[in-house]
């Protein structure tokens, strides 16, 4: 094993998949002779010629739509939206088709579509390269919704998403970490199951729940604080569906507080979900009130994106004064 | 020739039939082809088993000529236990992997591109077909048709675009739902074939259809088949035709009609008696009613359906949920 | 005053701004000559001309895209979206371009466009003319979303979208009670404002927040418990954005129980914000977990759709569980 | 004529100087015309003032035409707190009510459909004007390119679709976005008015813009417009397009640049000496580098204008949040 980044994983996990199964085929702007704008396809345009690494016109509903029509006849295609930002002219055939094709066949029609699009802030990409709208899936049933933050999780939670899954999954990758991330990644087929949950680093006073480039921001974090005193645990989510609320639950039972980290907006975001399923199931465990901390409920800035997003420091002063409040 | 008068017929029949069933509120909302049969059988029949069908919401003459049974489609319209779509939709939504017709969806022209992935995946695997979307005119003004026709062109993919003009989108006339000469017309901005033909001529249906399927296989490119016909009737049964249209223009269409129109063709070239037509069409009634009553005794949905195929397998919650339900049935707190 | 039902008051509230001011506009599919599917237009096309009740041809996007095109010049465009299940193609117009102008131009730009759609079940109108996916657009930034249960609040507070706001209004319409949901409705210029919930009901045992069809089905089930002694209070949210959460809060402080209601999917749709909210700023308060009755988490049923929906009796027993657990 | 030189000359200079400030980290991202001054300026003159531009994110040399200033443009690129677009984009994406210059997004299309609205308004309101939406050969494939263009046939709506057909999106040659022979071409599906035009001959494509402007006007319909040109540079500072494309392709393109063969011509018939185009340019240079100055002297944008704009005033709850980071800035928790 040797260290890798992030995208690297990516690239790596695309092309195992290539060399496994014949019928994964890429499609996306700019992911052929370009390997793509982040260089996820990086080389298998060459490796696996233009029938299974497919540029494509500008057009994410042709591009979604497209993989679906592969999908239904049996292949697995994996589609790159070039920004998350970008995704939005697919939503309809993400929504209304891939999410219920399983469903509204009864079954005949399965739609196993996997999208993947980079997602997030901190590049001072402005309002249209830096969004994060996780919720807006994974509050669509029949789509799973998976955020790897190491490239270990990455390239195993990719292989998972083409090989095992056999529904749409929308897999975000916070491309603010794409290079920065680094770690040792598995040779060949590794794959890491959907719906479990990954602590990152145990601690009996307060539970932070976090996915994404928050992750590395709230281990940071969760470190600051322990020099005063303060011990966190740090989950982190990998998948948001399937949700694996029980790892959640059990730590939250036993550190008695709770402190949920994303960057998109927090009205309505995926915090939501995750307060309301702690105090719903764990109230009466709760020692004090759950603390979301999230992108402001603004659009994205560009010249002040650093006061958007949550920093380690403000963080760290949600922790401890979670950790502390009586 | 014979058997496609057979499949409109019985089409024919059914359609009334249905709507029907739904003003007494036996069945939901129904959509009927009325008016549509040669374009619709005309261009099934040209078609091969192995060619992929991705239909809207008015297809019925599609799926009969795909060999679709009667009885499974009122199984469908009942939403019954034996809809192999599983009640899940409303009426006329329906879809059967074993014909390869794909499951249809509420709105309109999202199938158009689905045609493309599939008409490639199906290249890619070597097969020798054509994959085959269906839409109306209105739905040309749609951002599936756009990348639809687009990617086909670029990848030269082997599908037949089969636009049936009915000159209505619910209220709104063809003249204002684009500016375009013609619908046919629209395939030049994509590089690829347009063909315009007469909707109601069912052997002219056929020809287009199998030339363009011929092309399409053999690598010479994707066409966009433009057929002219008429909805006769109301747009779905919630529609109220009066509102946007003269009855001189039903009338006129009236005069028309392509299952008369064929018949009569049959019967001047003496393939057929007028009373085997008579014939065919009391046949055509009794198939219906027979599917009809069949559908009527078969047991409804059942309640636990309602969390199967969300995904493969559902998440921990969601199963809970299941299990709630189970309970609040158990014990009469909700009533399917 | 008369007694008209929702449909009709949201027709005299359209043919009352268009009356006050000549820069409202309409467009949207069958509008014109047709008078709407849902009738919501009726007339008036006869009244006001194609020039200012604009027919369009079968495209989403382009409807709301050019709404907003008028709306930056300074028109006040008012598109109708025939059901809200074929609100997706429009998606991307929505959120990047509507909720985004005013912000990305530094105010320069606003975008007053008020976006009407008849949306949720009840209607057997099965997976595509049944949907509730309001939280796609509460958790967008820049966007308000109103949501009226009665007659002269549907009036009240679409003229408010039209000539009080200067932003981007999505109006959801509950079609399921257009025609049985009636009532008496001012006359003229009736404007009720955003952010300010109806108490529907006051009581002093548990508190139950919904908004749209399900208001008259939860006030069904308050009546019901009041037979077993529980003394529920409604209120009716009226607008998810802005939200008024203090009038929430209030009643929780009051009741120290809380049950949100709504038919949208329960896994991150909009009641895990109320929850998350109500939990986060009245922990202490709360004498029980607060309890999320909404549709299940799967695609809208067609044959089913009975027991998707939360019925009068499931919410009546969930009352009734929250209101004396201990 | 020498006005159209001199803007094209400012605005080669203003985008080397940005790329260059890109380069030292001194701004963000940036978006460069490079060898699309002819289309931009050429189009952007032939307008008035009560004309509407509904632009992309490359068109600095419209932004000039229609006099925008180069020190407001700047002060865009720093964000800084003179930009009247409040630092929230990245450089190249602005806007200016007073110029009638609707303020940019990224994603590719979207201005198209706005423009056939503000085009309809202003013909509401009496006004004749036309609206001029800009956008490439890679936008035509998009939705709202059919919807736009859709639409403003059907309506017959005074716009002008001014389509820059720079060879390239990104990394996908014009051939791959669409197999249709012309962009213009698209124009019939859509019943309106197609022009190809030389992208790079300044005088060509005004003509071809004031005529179709005047037909707009006085309601003879919309017209598309391809001004055929080349993108000399990198997509954006963030492309490396020597991944894609060779640079035999670029060199002969460079042979056509459009500032060259205008100055060329100018010299050719006298209007101006070698001499006084070298002033020119140098003029230029020197008012770009006062403009930089400045910007980079003019504070940068303050913290409290994330929360303004999100609405026209916000819920209690934004503002909560509005304290919060005040609170943390004042603390030093968080740093601009
Ligand atoms: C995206 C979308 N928008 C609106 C509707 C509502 N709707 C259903 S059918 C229809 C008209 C379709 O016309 P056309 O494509 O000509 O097909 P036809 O019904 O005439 O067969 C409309 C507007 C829809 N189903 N989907
Ligand atoms: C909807 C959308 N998809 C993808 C992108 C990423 N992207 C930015 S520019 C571009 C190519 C645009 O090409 P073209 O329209 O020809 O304009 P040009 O950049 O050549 O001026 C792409 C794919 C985007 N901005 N928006
Ligand atoms: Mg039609
Ligand atoms: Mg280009």
């Amino acid at each position: 094993m040797t260290q890798v980044t992030l995208i690297q994983a990516i690239n790596q996990g695309l092309r195992q998949a290539m060399k496994t199964d014949p019928d994964v085929v890429l499609m996306g702007e700019d992911i052929g002779v370009n390997g793509g704008v982040f260089r996820a396809t990086d080389g298998l345009y060459k490796e696996f010629g233009e029938a299974r690494v497919i540029d494509t016109p500008l057009s994410e509903n042709g591009i979604v739509g497209m993989a679906i029509g592969m999908a239904l006849y049996g292949l697995k295609p994996v589609a790159e939206i070039q920004f998350m930002d970008f995704i939005y002219p697919a939503f309809d055939q993400i929504v209304n088709e891939a999410a219920k094709f399983r469903y509204r066949s009864g079954g005949q029609f399965p739609c196993h579509v996997v999208i993947r699009t980079p997602f997030g802030g901190g590049i001072r990409g402005g309002l249209y390269h830096s969004q994060s709208t996780e919720q807006l899936f994974a509050s669509t049933p029949g789509l799973k919704v998976v955020i790897p933050s190491t490239p270990a999780d990455a390239k195993g939670l990719l292989l998972t998403a083409i090989h095992d899954e056999e529904d749409p999954v929308i897999f975000l990758e916070p491309k603010r970490i794409y290079r920065t991330a680094t770690g040792e990644v598995p040779e060949g087929d590794h794959r890491i199951p959907f719906g479990k949950a990954r602590v990152v680093k145990e601690g009996s006073d307060v539970t932070v729940v976090s996915y994404g480039a928050m992750v590395p921001q709230s281990l940071q974090a969760v470190n600051a604080v322990e020099k005063m005193g303060v011990h966190a645990e740090l989950i982190d989510l990998r998948t948001l569906v399937p949700l694996d609320y029980e790892t959640v639950l059990r730590s939250v039972e036993k550190t008695g507080r709770a402190v949920i980290v994303h960057e998109a907006s927090k009205f309505a975001g995926f915090g939501a979900e995750l307060s309301a399923i702690i105090s719903e199931r764990a109230l009466y465990h709760l020692k004090a009130p759950i603390l979301r901390i999230a992108g402001y409920d603004t659009p994205f800035p560009y010249a002040l994106e650093n006061l958007y997003l949550p920093s380690v420091d403000r963080i760290a002063r949600g922790i401890e004064r979670t950790a502390t409040a009586t | 020739m014979l058997r496609a008068l057979k499949l409109m017929v019985t089409g024919r029949v059914a359609d009334e039939r249905s709507v029907n069933l739904q003003r007494q509120g036996r069945i939901g909302f129904y959509v009927q082809m009325d008016g549509q049969e040669a374009a619709q059988v005309g261009c099934g029949l040209a078609l091969e088993p192995e060619d992929w069908v991705v239909p809207a919401y008015r297809e019925l003459g599609v799926a009969l000529a795909r060999g679709v049974p009667l009885q499974t489609l009122f199984d469908q319209f009942y939403a019954n236990s034996n809809d192999e779509n599983k009640g899940r939709q409303m009426p006329t939504h329906y879809g059967y992997r074993a014909y390869r017709y794909v499951t249809a969806s509420s709105p309109v022209g999202t199938q158009i591109i689905h045609a493309v992935g599939l008409g490639m995946a199906a290249r890619y695997k070597g097969e020798k077909s054509v994959t085959v979307p269906f839409f109306g005119d209105g739905a040309t003004s749609s951002s599936d048709f756009h990348a639809g026709l687009n990617f086909a062109g670029v990848y030269n993919a082997p599908v037949v675009f089969f636009c049936q003009n009915n000159g209505w989108a619910i209220s709104l006339p063809r003249e204002k739902q684009t500016r375009s000469k013609t619908l046919a017309g629209k395939a030049e901005a994509y590089g690829i074939r347009g063909v315009q033909v007469d909707g109601n001529d069912f052997a002219a249906v056929y020809r287009v259809v199998q030339e363009a399927r011929e092309r399409a296989v053999s690598g010479e490119g994707p066409t966009l088949v433009e057929a002219l016909t008429y909805r006769m009737g109301s747009h779905s049964t919630s529609d109220d035709p009066t509102r946007y249209r003269s009855t001189a223009e039903v009338a006129s269409w009236k005069q028309k009609d392509p299952i008369e129109r064929l018949a009569r063709d049959l019967i001047a070239r003496g393939w057929i008696t007028e009373d085997q037509f008579e014939a065919l069409q009391e046949a055509a009634r009794a198939e219906v009613q027979a599917a009809i009553q069949t559908a009527e005794q078969t047991p409804p949905t059942s309640p636990d359906t309602l969390f199967t195929d969300v995904f493969k397998s559902n998440p921990s919650y969601v199963e809970e949920q299941r299990a709630e339900l189970s309970e609040l049935v158990r014990e009469g707190v909700v009533k399917p």
